[in-house]
Order: C-alpha cells, then structure tokens, then sequence
C-alpha cells in the first residue's frame, strides 16, 4: 500500500478532485498549507514594512491507496493540477505499513478503500 | 426628486411659516429658517450612509475568495476618497448647479463648493453644506456598488480611472435630471417621475454599469464549474445588517427633515427589506428543501433597493407587495437569467441592484399613493395608470445612458491601461499582486 | 409603562403647550403636535434597536462552533423578517390597541395597521407610525433573545413556527399588560408597576421561555463534557460593542422625546453596564486568577439586561448598583446554577436574561427616585418598600405566562414537527444539514 | 475650548432667546432653555463616540497576530468599563469643575456627580448630564489610543494600574486646561488657544505617551525582523470603517448642538480623511507600485485625528490640506523615523496619533478662518500668524506634561507590578496566559 | 518507530485525545483537514448554485511511537473516534526511520516520548 | 529520498525558514498545526469552564530531499528552531519512495528541488 501526499495550487482541487472520482479514487483528505517552492512568493508590504518572500497558498491531499492503484492516481493528479507553470507543485509517495478502518476495524488493503 | 421637492414643500412652507413666527426675537434673524431637529436627523443620516460603504465592502468581501477580499474592500475604500474629493471638488456642481448643456448636467457655479453656504438649501430647513454632504454620501455608494461586478479580476489602476470618470459622466448627470434639474430629463421629467431615494439614479445606474463591465471584462476562471463559494459567509451577513441599518439614512433622511414624510419612508423600508427576506428564504425552501442565510440576506438587500424610488410615495402594505416582488424577479434574474446567458457578475449587482431596481422604479407607479405625508401623487393602483408609463420613461433614459457611456468609458481604459490583470494574477488573487497584501494569517 | 407614560406627561403637557402657542400660526395646524427633535430621536432609535439583532446574532454566533455558526445568524435573520411582517399585521395591534378580552390581550383594532397614523401618538410628541415601528424592533430582538438556548440541535422548522406563534401568544399579551393594557397586568398594574424599557417584556420574557426551551430540547451531544469553545471570540466581542451601542436606542429611545428622561436612560444605561463589565471580570480574576474577555462581555450584556427596567427611574449611582448587582447574580446563575441543574442553556439565556433581568426588575422598586426627571415613584431605598412588591407581582406574572405557554407550545410543536435535528444532523452541522452552506472556506 | 465656548455663544445667545421667547408658555418653565434638536444630536454623538472604543479595538485587534488579539480587545472593554466609572465618580469633576491648584485641575465640586444636573450646561442648550456623558466618552477612548503601544507584551495588571492613573492624572488636567479651565492652560490658553474636538487634550496625549510606554516597554521578541503581519486585515478595515462613522459624533457632536458649526465640523472631518486616505495611497503606490489597503487606512485614521483640533474653524478646502498633510507627516513618521530610531510602537500610536495630532493642532493655526460659522478666529493664511504660536504653546505644554506623567507613572509601576509578561508567556501569547482564552478554535 | 497518522470527525477528538492520555500517550499532533469518504458530503448551494459533494470538516492527528506503543495507539484511537457510522475515518501506520528531538538533539526513541 | 516533517514553535518559523535558506533547501511546504507535548496546555476558561489542557499553536513544516541533504535539514531546522525549552518539538524522518514533479513530470532525485 502507498500514502500519496501531492501538494498544488488551491484554484486546481475542484480539477484533480474531479479527475480522481473518474478513476473511481474517492477517498482523500485535504489541507490547506502554504509552500515556498520555485515560484518565489510575491513580497507583502506593511506599512512599507516588507515581509521576506511570503509563502504562498498551496493544498495539500493525501491519498492512501493499493499498489495498483498508485499509477492511476499519480496520473489524475498530474492531469488535474499540471498547467506548465512554476508552482504547479509535487507529488511525494510514502509506503503505507498498516490501514484501518475506524468503523469496522478491518485493516490492510480492504480498509483503504 | 422635483418631484420630492414638490412633496416637501407643504413642509417647508411650515419651516417658512415658523421663520415668520419668530421673526419678531433675535433668535430667528440668527436661525434662518434653519430646524435643529431636522439638522440633527440629516447629520445623522448622513453618517448612517457613509457607513454603507463598509458595510458594502463587507458584504461583497465575505462572497469572494479568500486572496481577493482585501481587493474588494480597497475597492470600496477607494470610493471613500476618491469620490469624496470629486464631490466636493466638481461633483456636486455637476449634479445640483443650475442647468447647463440644457439641463444634461450641471453648471459650474459651486465648482470647489464656492457659493454652496450654510443658509437653508433650497425651501428645506438644512444647511446647504449639509445637503452637499448628505448627497455626497450618494456618490460614494453609488460607484461601490459596480465593486461586485468587477470582483477578482479587474484591474485596480483601471478601476480606480473608471469610477471616477464615471462618477462624473454618468452618476452626475442623472443625479441632475432626476434630482437637480429644473425640469429634470430634458424637460421631461417635468410630468413629474418618481425617485425618492434614488433607484434610478443609484440602483438602475450602477445596475446597468455592472453588467455591461462584466459583459467586456469577460469571466472569471473557472467560472461557472469551479468558482468556489463565500469565503466568510458570516462577513457578507455583517454587511448586510449594517446596510440594513444605515439604508434608513438613505431612506428616511432623503425626505431632509425629521417630519411624517421620513417616517413613512423609515417604515415602508423597514417592511418591504423583511418581505423581501422572507420572499427569497421561502423560494430557496422550495427549491432546494432548505432556506439558505445567502439567498435571506441577498433578498433582504433586493427589497432595500426596490423600496429605496417608493419609500417617500407608498404605504406600509404596499411595501410589503414592492419588496416581496422585489425577491421574485431578482431570483428569477439570479438563478435563471444570469446561468442561461453566461456572463459573470460575479456578485450579481445587476441582478440584485439593476433588476430590482427597475422592479422598483416601476412598482412606484404602481403602489404610490397620494395618501402617504407630504405625497400628492397616485399610482397604477390608486388610479392614475400614467404614472407607470413615467416611470418608464425615466427607467428607459438611465438604462441607455448608464450603458451607453459606461460602455464607451471601458472601451476606452481597456486600450489605455487594460481593464484585466493577467491570468497568473488572477490565479495568485488581487490581493497579494495588486496591493502586496495578504488578508488572514494562516501561520503566525 | 402606565408608570411610563404617566412618567411622560409633564413633558407631554409641555409638547401640548407647544401646540398651543404655535396654534396661531398655518405652521401649527399642519404639524399637530409632533416634534421634529423628538421625531429625530425616536428614528434613530428605532435604527438603533434594529442593529441590535444582528449584534446578538454576531453575540451568540461568535459563541457557537464553526459548524452551527449560520444556523444562529438565519434564526436571527428569521426575526428580522417574520417578526416583522407579523407586527405590521396583528401584532402591533394585539399589543397596543385598546382592550380585549378583559385586557389579557390587544384587540383587532390595528389589525393591518388600520388607523395608525401620523399623527401624535396618545400623548407623546411623534408619528403613530413611528411609535409602532419603534415598538416593532422590539418585537424582533424579543424573541431572537432566545435563539442562543435552541442553539446547536433546534430544527429550523420548529424554530419558524415557534417563534411566530411566541410572539403572538407570549410577547403580544405581556407588552399589551405593561405598555398597552389600560390598567396592565389584568387592572393589577394599575399601582404602578415600573418597567421603562422592557424588563419583564423583554428580557423575563424571553429567558424564562428559554429555559423550557431548553429543558424541553435536552442537551447538546456531548455536553458538557466535550462541547467546544467559542470558535470565533472576536465576533462575540463585535455583537457586544454594536449591542451596547444599540442599546442606548433601547433603553434612552424610550422615552419617546429627546428629553430629559431620555438622558437619564442614557447614562444609567451606560454606568450600569460598564459597573457590569467590571464587577465579573473582577470574578473572573479572583476565581481563576485572569480576568477573561468573554466574562467582561457577558457581564456588560447582563448589565444592560438589569438596567433596561430601571433606567429611566435611577440614578446614575443608582445605576452602579443595578448593574454591579446584575454581574453577580447573572454570574451564580451560569457559573453554579446551571452545571448543578445539568440543563443546557448553550448559550446562558436564562442565567443573562432571565436572571438579571428579574433582578432589574426588582432593583427597579430598590432604587427608583422621584428625583429622576420626568419620574413621580421612589423605591425601597427612598421610603417606599411597597414597590418591590408590584415589582415581585409583575415579575411573577411574566415567570408564569412565558413559562407555561412556551411549555404548551413548544409540545405541541414537538408533536407536529419535531424539535430535534436527528445525531447525524447534530453531529455534522445546522449550517450544512439545514441551510446548505458552509461559513468560511477551509480552502479555496 | 474656552473658544469653542465663545464660538459657541451666538447659537446660545439664540437659544436663551427661544427660552425668552416661549417663557409665556407654562412648558417654557419646564424646559428651560433645552433644544429637543440639540438634545437629540449629541445624544447620537454620545453613542457615536462609544461605538468609537469598540471600532478601534478591531482596528488594532486585526493588526495583532492571533495569540494576542483577545488582549488588545480586552484593554479596550478595560477601558469602556473602568474609565467610565472613574468617569462618574472623580474624572468629570477633575477635568469640568472649577479650577483647583490654581487651574492645573478642576476641583472636587462634581465627585460623584453632585451637582451635575440636568439642567442646561453653561452656556449650552443640552442637559449637564448629557455633556457629562459626552465628554465621558472621550475619557474611554483617549487611554484605549494607547493600547497600540503596548500590544503584546504588557501585562494586564499593569495596564489597569496604568490606564487609571493616566486618566486622573493626565488625561483630566489637559482637559481641564483646554475645555473646563477658565483661562486655560495656566490662564495662558486665554489668548485662545484652538481645539475643537481634542486634537492635544486626546491624541497628542495619547500619542506621546505611547511613545513613552513603548520606550520604556522594550522591544517585542524578533522584533523588527521576525514581527508577522496583520493576522486579520479585514477587522482592522472594520475598524476603520467604524471609526470613520463615529468619528463624526466625536467631531460633529462636539458643536454640542446640531447647528452651522456641527455641519462644517461634519463636512470638514469628512473631507479630510478622504484626502488622508488618498495621499498615503499614493504614497504607498508611488513607494512600492501598489497602494496597501492597510496604507489607506492607515492614513483615514490619520486624516481624522489631524481634523479633530481644527474641523470646527477651517472651511472644506482646508480641511483637504489638513488631511492630506496629515498622511505626509504620519507616513514620515511611521516609515522613516520609527525604523531609524528603532522603538517598537507596535501599531504607530504615536506615528499616527502623536504625529498627526501635533500637524493637526498646528494647522489649525495656519486655516482657521473666521468665515466658519460661530467662529471668530483666523489662522495664519488668513492673516493672524500669532494663533500659529498659541496653537505651538499649547502642543508643547500638553507634550510636556503627557511624557513626563507617564514617564513617572510606568516607572513606578514597572517597581510594583513589572510591566512586561515573562518570554514563554509573550511565546504563547497574551490570550492564553494573561486571559485564559483562544480567539479562534482550529479544530471543533 | 511508527508514524500513526489517524483522520476521524472532528467532534471526537477530545474523547481520542482522552483515551490516548490514559494509554500515556501525550505527545499528539492535530490538523484540520477535509475529507472526502464514503460518507458522501452534503452538497452546499449559494444562490442556487450546488457546489458539488462538498468536503467534509474532519480532524487528523498524527503521533510518532515506538512499536511497542503502536497497538495500543491504535486501540485507542478506535475506542475514541468509532461511532459504526460512516465517516468515523481511518488509521495509517508510516515507519518512521529518524526521530530529533529538537529541544536536546536527542535522536531515535528515546526522543519519541 | 527522505521525507522530513518538524513540528515547532509559530514564532520560528521564519528563523527555520531563513536558516534552510542558507543551506540552499528552497522548497518547503508549511502546515498550522496544534500540538499537545511535554510543554503542558494552559486550561482555556470559558465562563468559568474549564477546557481540558488546551492544545497549543504549533506550525509543522515538510521538506522532501535527498539523502544526501537529510543532515543539513536537520541541522538547520534545530539551528532555527530550538531554544532550549520545552515546546521546542520534534523532527521525524520517513523513506520517500518516488516523487513527482507536476509541471514536468520528472521523477525520482531531480524532481525534488
Ligand atoms: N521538496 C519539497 N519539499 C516539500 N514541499 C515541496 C517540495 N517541492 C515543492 N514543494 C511544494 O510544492 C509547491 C510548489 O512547488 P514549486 O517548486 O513552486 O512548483 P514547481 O516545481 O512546479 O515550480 C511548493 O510551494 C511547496 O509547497
Ligand atoms: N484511502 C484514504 N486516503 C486518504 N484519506 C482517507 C482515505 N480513506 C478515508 N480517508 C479519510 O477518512 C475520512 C472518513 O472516511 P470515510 O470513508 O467517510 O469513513 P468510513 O470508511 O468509516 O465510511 C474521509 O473523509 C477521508 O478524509
Ligand atoms: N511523538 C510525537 N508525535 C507527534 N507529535 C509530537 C510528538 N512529540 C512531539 N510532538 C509535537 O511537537 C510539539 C512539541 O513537543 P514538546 O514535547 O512540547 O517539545 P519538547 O519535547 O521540546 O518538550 C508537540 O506539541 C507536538 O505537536
């Protein structure tokens, strides 16, 4: 089993949310983070006082998936979130030890879905 | 408002009336026909209206996106100053000097308020600087209002070029035809339209202005599959509470004294806003099995604008009818029309403001009723059917002139500065690329 | 206010005399009485109290969690709207017009508003008109006080229909006996129960009928052990600071003129609440060491809760009394009363308004002095103890009535519709199962 | 305003003539010289002026990072409380009674209100209760301006200690010189001094004695280079927007009747911060490409400060050129001399207040213009260069006075309490450790 | 050592946090994240305008343990957050190869506790 | 490939932040977290309820890397973030396995910077 952390531009979620419902990927969480990447952040100014290179608005999904599905959904987020801009941001994989379902206490591969 | 002047003047013969009364003391040679009471109440409105510029600035701030709120509320700040300096400046000339260009505008005479004194303003019992205060009120609102249409995507160098160009080529002149001029419409105002408060003038204006700039700034994107919803829901009910609030200024204190005329407008508002409320809760009910707190406060701002031109002129009941219809083509306009043509006012302005707006300009010429203080017209209703086709008139020459020059003026600052900010702009917000400003913290 | 109004004549004697002198001149005639400084204030006053609903809805939203946050604004907004268009229809009249059914209740004189008119109100110096939309904001903060006992867990439904038949059935009767009813309280009033601005009205009203709400609903998932804190303080803190500046509209507002009485209500108002401010923040700092923000506003409502009967009859030391003793009253009702009784009033209804709101109206027969403009009644400490006891019977008869008919109500309501969103519903929010929305994104 | 007095005698010259002119009537008698016009207005203004405390609370409560917000909200509820009791019991006697010490402070003639009756205040046409509550309000705000300088990192005890002593024993000898002293200043503000609504007696003692306690309080950690940005913009833009509607009751009311010289006080404060807001725009877009929301705000607050000394003596196109000025010299202060001398004023206190204030009362002298209404005295571009120098003399007196007090003052309690919160606690932040509460819940 | 990573309604949170406690297991740390499930989210409307099954407000905790401390982690995150109903979420177990704790630069498990 | 998570006090972020700066690490996603640790949570008090040792404000900060940068990450992260005292936090280390670079879709070592 794989953890799935990807990391993009927020005004891309409703894309890449969309695209892994097509690949019958309905299970994520989602988090709002902020992320210094490439794209240096656009410094803010107050009262002429300048804040260093802001970090910027990204989200954050994190999806735990089986082993077969780990490529479909690599390729759902990229679709979703890809623009060839810089700051389209990343996509990290982890292995996944152990999964359980809350509700039913089952684990392993059946409890990620 | 000849019209208004008309209603007012039994009112102001009294305020005469008591001039001569106590002409005999020291007292009234000082005084001048000046009444403290009536002062205070236009003081005070005055104040009620400037505060529903921020109360605006909420209300639209909290339906956008998080990296754009900070744009909206510039925006109406803007506003604030920029329109407050023109006023004072040319503005009010433009809209209340006597005639020129054969009563298209205004003179030049109070250019920078020379001769605009503090005596009784025309036959009121108010200072003139007060009524140019008061009035000034009006041209800060009025342009905020385009805000919502405009929202995530324009640019604030072309916005700020716009508002002020058309503060004073569309805002003024229809001020002067409806309110300031002699005749009032090229003379033809003179079969006396009704606008209390200014629904042509404000509403229908900024309305119409709305959507023709939504119409060339083009839409948002992502619009409409994944423009995502209200950011802080609970700011825009702010808003609407204060404008609520501050919309009895505008109201009640168009009648420029605190007699029977400003309480029947404060009571006609008050009903014809909770109609209006009660109208869109019930059609979202039925729609979608629950009433939404947007579609309330978005009802209760349509009843504010369609009761604003008949608040002076109908009765408690009828502004029950003036507001609850106010909600019934203001949603239809919202969730019908707008989808079904695809252009993106973002905020709806010209769904709620120029929809209901007309809504109401026509409803005065059904509901107006010579019974109201101070009142001596009927409408549709009460017999006189010519009335409505008044009201269209004046209805139709604010239509053609707002859109008209609105149109011309954006053409024109689209090719001197360019009216949208660039795609990666749009996509990192206005706030941090126009005004380098982040609003909320997300870690400190 | 019987009381009141008798507390009113000298004034009103006065605005007749006025009339009188005035009688000479065309002015007079047309202006019948009414007085454009009284008129002035009573219109800002009725502004005033408007903002108050939207304050206690920011009060009590800023209190909840992020999840129910709209639900407690559209139950605001709810009064805003139905209140209303109820008032303008049978309210008013059931309240004010003269006797029905042997005084228990108005009859249908004014049903529609008929023959309310501009005219100088019974004795006072405004608009009929005005007089009733004055009245109306009170009609909508009333019940909307009790919004924060359902608060969490109430089917918005039950709330629509409990709230309409509340105001009909349990505010309309009780304002009719202290304001409207000839002798009030049954002909009991007629010895001269005192309450200026809506103690027992009001705020007895209202917190009684929140405690059988709250009894009846049953307490909130998880309470009290894993129920959260307020998601959003500074909201809590906004509603207060618009509160307490409504207030002063409440409270001065009635006495119906810009007069004396109008400036004493003013001040008491303002003492009282910042002696209540202070007195729990001091209980706060002595119990746990630190004075906390949310104790200081609750202390400043629960003041301005106790001073609402007595304003107009207190002095300003007076008035320190009044509002110290209300913080701690209120303060042993929320803090020890309500977790020994293991009830769930989520947001302490009955411990602010219920509580201080008998203790003003007791300390009303405490501290009322002749010496107070306008006012003819001492109190306990000014050699009259027989007024704490017409204070107890009016109290007794508020308890009573707003206890056992919000009982019956809320049954039969519970029969019909349901009082109770189901778990799920609970658990996930009113804001997404009621109204379809969500507050403030999490990310967009 | 031993000027302002006698600016003000004509409209109460007027006024005693009413009371002649009706003494016929028995209601005459009764009423003895009260205006229900003036009554009504400065009962607003009172209002007004309270919503001011709670306005700035969010003005300066948005610019604080999230740990720390509920403090600042807290010392303002602090003072809404505190200062109004000591108001009552001591203040208003120290600051309106008779000279004692020879005119450093008034006497103990009014402790406790004695005497303060509801009879016409001086000269005036409102009720000296009325005044009292008025001027009290100015005694919340003037100590809650400081707040700014303290911001997270002051100990709560301390500031209690602090704000009280301050108000007895700074704030009510200035007033006493400029408004309740019979020459003023030592007898020396007999020459006229000019201070309409409390340009030095509010904002230069305030602002000096910011800068003072943020002398003494050291620097925040990390300040200046890991300091984090407003935590909400939006309230702060809140504030502002109620400031800016307040203000005109703090202005405007100042007249304390609704007259010429209550509209011009209006008209010009108005003015002024539109242009104040424009020029700091400007600046900001000039200095970095963008105009700052925060900038603009920045520089209404500024623009309203500048005005308050002067909006009673200068024309509209004055006041342009107050306000604007007012931006320079507060963006000078606020962008070059804070960070060249490196104190931490955390949120421009004296930057903006101080600074401005001290313009404010300087311009005064260069465009006040006898052709204001009820005003008698020309500044400098209308030919009197003296006033400049009055205007000088009393800046420096209040200067004086204000640092050394509160240099003294923090001292001394920096011996008894210590005035700064421990490291680990200024880490957590003040909401947690001083007041045992979260402002917003990350999870619920 | 493992690296627990749990998503559950966020109305549990204090009884898991409870439970947790009694296991001593006090180092925690929380974020507010939506999610996606089985429990399809409501669908939210603004001006008749449906936002498509719009996330759902939930809690993630995540706690480094060593293995010996997993099971019973685990145990008491189920105890805390099941309620049988859709929604109650899901437990994921990373292994976790380096631990610093920052305040004494401690490294591996003793820095854990 | 490693995947770094530190969770430390708010008001060091931008020293931690500068501090990766100057190693070069550039790319950083930043989290808003609550964290319950040794440093116990001061009781919150809500009229006169008290909330069970309140969670206290803490930021988490992730950095994908490569081996070869794990040490100076976590040299700058303690450098940036420590003080000695309690509350200063944790730095977890987890085997990256794959990482994607959205905009072009390169993998492995070259995608993380
Ligand atoms: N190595 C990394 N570790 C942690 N977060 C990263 C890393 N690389 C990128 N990110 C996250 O992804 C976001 C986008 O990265 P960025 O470099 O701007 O995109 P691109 O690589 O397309 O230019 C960053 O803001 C950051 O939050
Ligand atoms: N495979 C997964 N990957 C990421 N997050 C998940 C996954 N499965 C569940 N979640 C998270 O757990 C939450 C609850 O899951 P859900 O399926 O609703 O619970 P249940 O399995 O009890 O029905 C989801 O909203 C989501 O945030
Ligand atoms: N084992 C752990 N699992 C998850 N988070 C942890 C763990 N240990 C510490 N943390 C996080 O780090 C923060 C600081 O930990 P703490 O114990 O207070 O620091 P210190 O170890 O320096 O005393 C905690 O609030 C928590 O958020």
């Amino acid at each position: 089993m794989k953890y799935v952390i990807a990391i993009f531009q927020p005004d891309r979620l409703n894309d890449v949310m969309a695209r892994l419902e097509q690949k019958e990927i309905h299970l994520v969480t989602v988090t709002n983070v902020m992320g210094r990447g490439r794209q240096k952040g656009v410094a803010a100014v107050y009262r002429s006082h300048k804040e260093a290179g802001s970090l910027l608005r990204k989200v954050k999904i994190e999806i735990a998936v089986n082993d077969e599905y780990l490529q479909q959904t690599i390729d759902a987020i990229v679709a979703g979130a890809h623009s060839g801009e810089i700051g389209d941001g990343k996509i990290f994989v982890l292995s996944l030890e152990e999964c359980v379902r809350i509700r039913t206490s089952e684990t392993g591969s059946v409890a990620i879905g | 408002m000849s019209e208004l002047r008309r209603g007012l003047r039994p009112a102001l013969r009294l305020g005469a009336a008591i001039a001569v009364l106590l002409a005999a003391s020291p007292a009234a040679a000082q005084d001048g026909g000046i009444d403290k009471g009536d002062t205070a109440w236009v003081l005070v409105s005055s104040a009620l209206v400037l505060l529903m510029t921020p109360a605006l600035a909420f209300f639209y701030g909290g339906l956008v996106r998080r990296k754009n709120v900070l744009s909206i509320l510039m925006q109406c700040f803007l506003c604030l100053s920029l329109m407050t300096i023109l006023w004072v400046m040319f503005g009010f000339s433009l809209a209340f000097a006597p005639d020129a260009l054969g009563g298209l505008v205004g003179g030049g005479d109070y250019f920078f308020l020379r001769g605009v004194t503090f005596e009784p303003w025309g036959s009121t019992t108010i200072p003139g600087q007060l009524f140019m205060v008061f009035q000034g009120m009006f041209a800060i609102i009025t342009p905020a209002l385009m805000v919502g249409a405009f929202a995530e995507r324009m640019k604030f160098s072309a916005i700020c070029l716009f508002m002020g160009l058309w503060l004073l080529l569309v805002y003024c002149p229809v001020a002067h035809w409806v309110w300031g001029g002699a005749g009032g419409f090229f003379g033809l105002g003179g079969d006396g339209a009704l606008d209390f408060a200014g629904g042509t003038v404000v509403h229908i204006n900024a309305g119409v202005s709305a959507l023709v700039a939504s119409l060339l700034l083009g839409r948002r994107q992502g619009y409409p599959t994944s423009t995502s919803p209200p950011h802080n829901l609970p700011f825009a009910v702010l808003g609407t509470g204060l404008l609520w609030f501050g919309w009895f200024g505008f109201n009640a204190g168009s009648a420029l004294a605190a007699n029977e005329q400003a309480v029947n407008a404060f009571v006609t508002t008050h009903v014809a806003t909770a109609a209006a409320a009660l109208v869109w809760g019930g059609l979202d009910w039925m729609r979608h099995k629950r009433p939404t707190l947007l579609g309330v406060i978005t009802g209760a701002v349509s009843g504010l604008v369609a009761i604003t031109p008949a608040c002076g002129f109908v009765s408690p009941l009828g502004a029950i009818c003036v507001g609850g219809g106010a909600s019934l083509v203001a949603y239809f306009a919202v969730v019908k029309l707008k989808p079904r043509l695809g252009y993106d006012d973002s905020l709806d302005v010209f769904g709620v403001h120029g929809v209901a707006g007309i809504w109401g300009a026509i409803a005065t010429g059904l509901w107006a009723t010579s019974a109201s203080p101070n009142s001596t017209v009927d409408g549709l209703f009460y017999g006189n059917p010519a009335q409505v086709l008044i009201q269209l008139k004046a209805v139709a020459f604010t239509i053609v002139w707002a859109a008209v020059v609105s149109f011309v003026l954006l053409k024109v600052i689209d090719l001197v500065l360019g009216l949208r900010v660039g795609e990666h702009e749009e996509r990192i917000g206005l706030d941090l690329t126009e005004h380098r400003e982040v609003a909320y913290t997300l870690v400190d």
